[in-house]
């Protein structure tokens, strides 16, 4: 039911004299504007935003919503992004006014309540990780890595080390090295085993004292566990150095087993896939850390403390560690998404948080297992939540890429899975299903793809055929890129 | 256990297709000696009634929403939020999708992404947005990076001692591990010392940063600020107050080389400290170098107009630890909230809403002062927010408001080294379009003015 | 973006042992269900509901709704339905906590803010209609029929009279007859003139001492205002008659013209048209129903009264007109939908509430000026809020009916306009555009129109071509009616 | 003027098309001697954020939400709504959408009524059910114009005295102005007595109406009425409670003709007293009789499998003054509300409510009855809900309760000559699944017990 009226660019459904949101007038006594702030601070022109009434607003945006897929409309086994259903009880609950309308400097007495629940989740995502030591304060999984990374920092300039080097596997997502040159690292990455795994000797022959940080995901971006954990943690510890967990695919080992009981010194949790954040179109997120005892000190600021003991004080409070690293953003943190997480783990409890890695683990490999036939999976004969399969023989036999499948899944009413990444994998097709998909969709989808693969290629080099665009042109996007609209343009 | 699919019926039926006997041989690649023995220690489940209830309670526990009036201030302010905004992010389609990266089934974001980088760019009279950053905070340290960037200047940045102390600390900590040296300089008076500024900057200066109207709600000299940057070729980084921009000249016109924001203001609740909104916006120039995702405009296969995420080249998923900023999820719902809050007030509302902030927040300061023992804390012009000093210590002003049903704040206090103990007799007040006459008259006789 | 596997029937989604929501064990004692209950009355079973998990429900209603047009994603001409905008505001407040959660017999004393909007929503219809007295009570529109006609025997049981006649013009609203036969009395259906109006011989014609009440809509279902309206009152008062204005096309005369003064004695209200319900998609309405003074007493209950002078007691409370002809429903009326008109009427104003009309009839004028080449109406050079074209020409010249016009429409993103109705218009199109509306969308919209009637017409009557489904068979429907999903039938 | 789209130049445009001088001079059709040459006199407009803080202080006037517990009853409960319904009925697609006329735009509504249809059928174990309603009191009405109408009987309706008293003058209003005799049984032990039953229904009967469990919250003994009915050639119609099917029998189990009910348990709010659900279900054979909206399944021009409206020859908008009902607008929005909630709670999920209720509301009646002066009315089992009796007077007792926090009730009184003086020292007590033992002591220790 599309309105393309509607979904007009915002700018050329003004006109000018319309209003959308008043304001009253002033109930204070009159005074002229100039009479309050300098003249030569006073702009002499309005901006010139569009004028626009309410319903166009309205009309425009929920138009331009039916424009996307989301989880909330299809699946969406998008890889390494864990799309999982979004519960609307969150919502709601989120927008109480005790908890929506707190002003963040609300002094600790008067927040007893958010500082409950704050200092609840940091507990619970302790339990969790089996790192004792947890700050909310990281806005997203990239900052987590950049706070424990400048933690890290910290612990070693305390302890007189000068350790410059972060190390990593190729396989990486960007946000690791990326981070660890933001904190002033050294990057080196490593190159992977023929399994898709980390290379010991590739690791054992780039340690130094100057060795800082290991990054690793774990589960990896192939989907699989990696076996010798335990040891390559051994040999960074033996080093000196500290083993970071990319905790992105934590949704695959829920209440199995954690990062600190497998090595981890410090991890980041991304709240917006694991506990459900929801994605918001690209954010917002929350990436709390967790850390070793010994490196607690160095957290950023504030973290939540209860006081021990009988006291007439109120229980909760905001806390500087003693070394603290500082502040990474404004405020405590992204409270909004932290509360929707500990929503969920307090739905869930352990049993159900377990069952959450058991069922996203199961509908991996019920998912790989249907379409092993013509998209096979090169690395490993089980995954864990999520595979990477290769559409390499279709490609050789059929001419069909993996971005063909991908585009023509979406007339199917299915969201494309992640497209060639990872690199090692020929025509990567990554797919992480999540547990709150049911077989039905699976089996839809699987059979969605048998009958692709055996559609006319240049059909499929076409698709989508029944989106409002297809295959828009990135290469004229960045060349020229046209990044506003202007009247011009349009 | 509402959320999860597969019954056990499907479980087993599942199992037998791949082949394993049980869920845990799944997990077989997990060694063993890794494996968590025990089941997790955390609260017994609850059902969806009875995680209302208690949230409920705890919601309840904090001092907040009701009748409560809020003139809090410190970069989060309670502005009036549209119902048709919250409607806006409510869509399930936005909401729960995905970065827009599968663009034919995205444009409804990326349209929306490419509108809210066009209001920013016209709120603001800068060249370029970005689709958003996380919040006011990292949008300015993000800034001082690309400042460096651009001007190759790797050791030196300059801050004013009037930019909210909590931006000043992300920078100190962003920078923590680098040997690049951050300059604060003391805002005495307020507000910058031109004198001052002008000798802190050189040559190997990257950026001045400064904020205006600034954290104390005094308002600086940006032109003169920018210009004092430019003579001595560092860029100069504003973090301004997108209300403002509804009667303040923009940054644009006072020649800003970066603007950045804490965009809470435009429709986004306050939530304890976020999701916020960091605006970034640049001269186009600084476009390849600039952090943050953005959304362009092409054409499809057929010619037909659409919208696409481009200059991925600068982002870490592609360029990796060369990529212009760590930065992967954004805060796209709350870009989303700001670009249906700007289309709804428009111009005009824009104006309004700035003016009637400005005019009650002077008529509030004249209130307040005629208080015994409270004053203004500096004397220069202001906007919305000013800062007061109370002879009866700053906590004590505060608690009395709480009490009578306001609350004022944050004490300079809070802040600790970083505003210093000059101020710690001193407090913030902000006053947006949401109060009354009223309820400031209420509140000045509460405090016995 | 469509997925058709959610928007599969709900039964077919379903899953046994699936769960939705659950609900916390028992907290009291425990006792066997039979020791409180006989067992004869147990159920043996369970109802056969299906059994879905929050995610399958979300996912599969989302995709049902995108098969809708709706006032929030397109324009809506549907004339006879007043199609406006549904301000979001409302939604908001409307679920305020003391509002939403309130219990209908919570006592008066602990209801005063509730009662006091109520109170001050009878004093503005009072004031808007012209009529003094006023019952919030119908369910809707019809029901307001129903009620005011049952307070007028009532009156006239009371005077003595027997009256049994209730006279209606030929083009009056079903619920208009339908209304007359429950309320017990007999229908009088009169022709019309030649110009879409009351024929006033016609009318006198029936007229004597049964007959109890002329039914006229004003503006009447052409858009036409009855310019005899006040010799059409007299003449019924002279027969010691009621008139009852049916008020669904207020939307025209707001602030304009008042039942009340162009001789009504008794009215109704669509709140969810005029007063901006929204519609539901068929419900809830709210059809509270103003009166003359003399029908003040028959009123149904409740009714919101005000104390007056200084009282220590709440200053609202309900209660019952002397000689009421009692409850017509449970509880006290729609008040979801009384409150969003309330919200309406403050934010108004008087002066927003005539700008309404005004922008109503401009726009209806203009829209009906727009199509005057291809769609002449034929009654009327003017029209008030809405206008009743006719596809005579068109289907004489090229066979394009009205349906074609209508069904072809939805392919260019708006809703149709109502057809074949009025009768009296051959290939009738009803269009009421509604005032928020913009310029911009009545343009393309006759633009559209423009296009589509230079169409091939056997495309045309195979429209719709981009909607899911397209010309449903209705005999089929209605010879062996499915009502219900069945296993078999699927 | 938020909601008004065209700014005076293009009125002027417009006007100027129209070939009109004024916009006055478009209501030329509008007598002079009509016009009203005065402004209304309403209060003035206010913007949003006015009108958000004078609603909200209205909205807290009210003793509900929050802080309260809530055991009242007399057919609206306050029962646990997932917040999953609201976000289904808070799409715009489905709330600002008309009546499904024309069905290729309402696909979705339409599917989702048939889904409606289908879900009350499998509740209620009746063939058929329509579309929806007003509420649950004209149901009843409609249900007794059905039965006259299939029966061909139209002098004698017979209703038992222990159905809630709000349907009862429904129906003695709705027959105000007919011939038909309402024959009200009274019911001094809390249900019917079947002997007094068989006597008042003869062969002029159109229809036994009874509540099961009835307003008193006691259980009737539905198959002997229904049989009762049937020996006469008179329709059988009981008014249900939808939460109670998760436990008690269903109408089509006891062979009712004709079940309806108040809607409001099945996911929607109390909100004083309305929009609430009007169920009505009835054998297939009467069809073609029913009062409605039906919406039915049938295939398009090609086959494909879609929903339409159907069997509108018996509506008002085709058969007029025949029509086999007036209604119009239903309640649609509500049924939509309870098709979400039933495929949220299932059929696991109603049984785990109704029992839930029904265990609290004994060990509540148990608590209460403990405290001197206060018993239950009637000696009868019971499903959610029971009358007690209170020496020191109904209005005590509730005025105890409600200082402390809990809303009971109504008291009897409230009716007045519908229930009649000897039960006006009593109070209804409803308890739902959301009350705790905790709630229910703290009453009773509130009360004195
Ligand atoms: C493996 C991995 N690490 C890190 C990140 C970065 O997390 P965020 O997007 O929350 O900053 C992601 C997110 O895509 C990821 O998949
Ligand atoms: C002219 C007219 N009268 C009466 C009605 C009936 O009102 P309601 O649908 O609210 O019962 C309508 C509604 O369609 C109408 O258009």
């Amino acid at each position: 039911m599309r309105n393309l009226l509607a979904a007009k660019p915002l700018f050329e459904l003004a006109h000018a004299g319309r209003r959308g949101c008043t304001f009253p007038a002033s109930d204070v006594p009159e005074r002229s504007i100039e009479a309050l702030v300098p003249k030569s601070q006073i702009s002499a022109s309005l901006p010139e935003l569009p004028e626009l009434a309410e319903p166009d607003v309205i009309r425009h945006f929920v138009n331009l919503s039916t424009l996307n897929m989301s989880v909330d409309t299809h699946f969406y086994p998008l890889g390494s992004c864990t799309m999982k259903y979004n519960p609307k009880r969150h919502e709601r609950l989120a927008r109480l006014p005790g908890l929506v309308d707190l002003h963040p400097y609300q002094v600790d007495e008067a927040a007893q309540g958010m500082l409950a629940i704050l200092f609840e989740m940091q507990e619970m995502l302790a339990e969790i990780s089996g790192l004792p030591a947890v700050s909310l304060h990281p806005a997203a999984g990239a900052q987590g890595e950049l706070t424990a990374l400048l933690v890290a920092a910290a612990y070693f300039r305390d302890k007189g080390q000068h350790r410059t080097k972060v190390l990593f596997p190729a396989s990486a997502h960007g946000t690791n090295p990326a981070s660890a040159a933001l904190a002033g690292f050294e990057c080196v990455q490593l190159k992977g085993s023929a399994h898709g795994l980390v290379d010991l000797e590739e690791l054992n022959a780039h340690l130094d004292e100057t060795a800082a940080v290991f990054m690793i995901t774990n589960p990896n971006t192939l989907g699989l566990f990696e076996p010798e954990i335990g040891r390559i943690a051994r040999i960074m510890h033996d080093v000196g150095g500290l083993v970071y967990i990319d905790g992105a695919n934590m949704n695959a080992i829920l209440g199995i087993t954690r990062p600190g009981d497998f090595g981890g010194d410090m991890m980041h949790f991304n709240v917006h896939k694991t506990f459900t954040g929801p994605h918001g179109a690209g954010g917002p997120g929350a990436g709390p850390i967790a850390v070793r005892d010994f490196l607690a000190d160095y957290l950023p600021a504030p973290v939540v403390a209860r006081r021990g003991g009988a006291s007439d004080k109120p229980a909760y409070r905001l806390t500087v560690p003693s070394k603290s690293i500082g502040r990474m953003r404004t405020f405590f943190g992204n409270v909004g998404i932290l509360l929707r997480g500990y929503l969920y783990l307090r739905t869930l409890g352990a049993e159900g948080l377990k069952a959450v890695s058991e069922n996203a683990v199961l509908n991996a490999n019920y998912l790989m297992t249907r379409l092993s036939d013509v998209l096979p999976t090169p690395h490993g004969k089980r995954c864990m939540h999520e595979f990477v399969a290769s559409a390499r023989a279709v490609q050789k036999e059929r001419g069909i890429s993996a971005m063909d499948i991908a585009k023509r899944l979406l007339d199917y009413g299915f969201h494309a899975p992640t497209v060639y990444f990872p690199l090692v994998v020929p025509e990567a097709m990554m797919m992480e299903p999540t547990e709150t998909e049911s077989k039905e969709t699976l089996d839809a989808f699987a059979d969605a793809i048998h009958k692709i693969v055996a559609e006319d290629p240049k059909f499929l080099h076409e698709a989508p055929h029944s989106t409002l665009v297809s295959r828009p042109d990135d290469v004229q996007a960045a060349r020229k890129p046209i990044l506003k609209w202007e009247p011009s343009a349009s | 256990m509402t959320y999860l699919f597969n019954t056990p019926d499907q479980r087993r039926e599942m199992l037998q297709a791949v082949g394993a006997q049980s869920i845990d041989e799944l997990f077989d690649q997990v060694p063993a000696d890794c494996r968590l023995s025990r089941a997790l220690e955390l609260p017994s489940p609850l059902t969806e009634m009875e995680l209302e209830r208690e949230v409920s309670v705890l919601a309840g526990r904090n001092v907040a929403g009701g009748k409560r009036v809020c003139l809090m201030g410190g970069g989060v302010y309670d502005h009036f939020i549209p119902a048709a905004v919250d409607e806006v992010v409510s869509r399930g389609e936005f909401y729960t999708a995905y970065t827009p990266y599968q663009a034919e089934a995205s444009q409804g974001s990326l349209q929306a992404f490419f509108e809210y980088q066009s209001l920013v760019c016209r709120l603001t009279g800068m060249d370029i947005s970005n689709a958003s950053m996380y919040e006011g905070g990292t949008s300015v340290s993000e800034a001082a990076f690309m400042a460096m960037r651009v001007t190759g200047r790797h050791d030196k940045v300059v801050v004013l001692g009037s930019v909210n102390p909590e931006y000043r600390e992300v920078l100190r900590s962003y920078l923590s591990n680098l040997k690049c040296e951050l300059v604060v300089l003391p805002t005495p008076e307020g507000t910058a010392q031109l004198a001052d500024v002008k000798k802190a900057l050189d040559d190997k200066t990257a950026c001045l940063v400064f904020q205006h109207p600034n954290f104390f709600g005094c308002l600086e000299e940006p032109e003169e600020l920018a210009r004092l940057a430019r003579s001595v070729g560092a860029l100069s980084i504003v973090a301004f107050d997108p209300i403002s921009l509804g009667l303040l000249r923009r940054p644009g016109d006072y020649g800003a080389d970066v603007a950045v924001a804490e965009g809470q203001s435009l429709g986004i609740p306050m939530q304890y400290g976020g999701p916020f909104l960091g605006i970034f916006t640049c001269r186009e120039k600084f476009v390849r170098k600039m952090p943050g995702r953005l959304v362009g405009r092409t054409t499809d296969r057929i010619g037909r107009p659409c919208y696409v995420l481009t200059l991925q080249a600068r982002e870490q998923h592609i360029r990796r630890e060369k990529a212009t900023s760590n930065i992967c999820t954004n805060q796209g719902l709350l870009a989303l909230r700001a670009t249906a809050y700007l289309s709804l007030v428009g111009p005009q509302g824009l104006k309004e809403a700035a003016e009637l902030c400005c005019r009650k927040a002077h008529y509030a300061a004249e209130r307040l002062t005629s208080i015994p023992g409270v004053k203004l804390a500096f004397d220069r012009p202001f906007f919305k927010e000013f800062t007061l000093r109370c002879t009866g210590g700053a906590e004590a002003i505060l608690l009395k408001a709480r009490q009578a049903g306001f609350d004022l704040g944050p004490s300079l206090s809070r802040f600790g080294t970083a505003i210093g103990d000059s101020l710690k007799d001193a407090v913030l007040v902000a006053v947006t379009e949401k109060r009354t006459k009223r309820e400031i008259d209420d509140l000045a006789a509460a405090l016995g003015g």
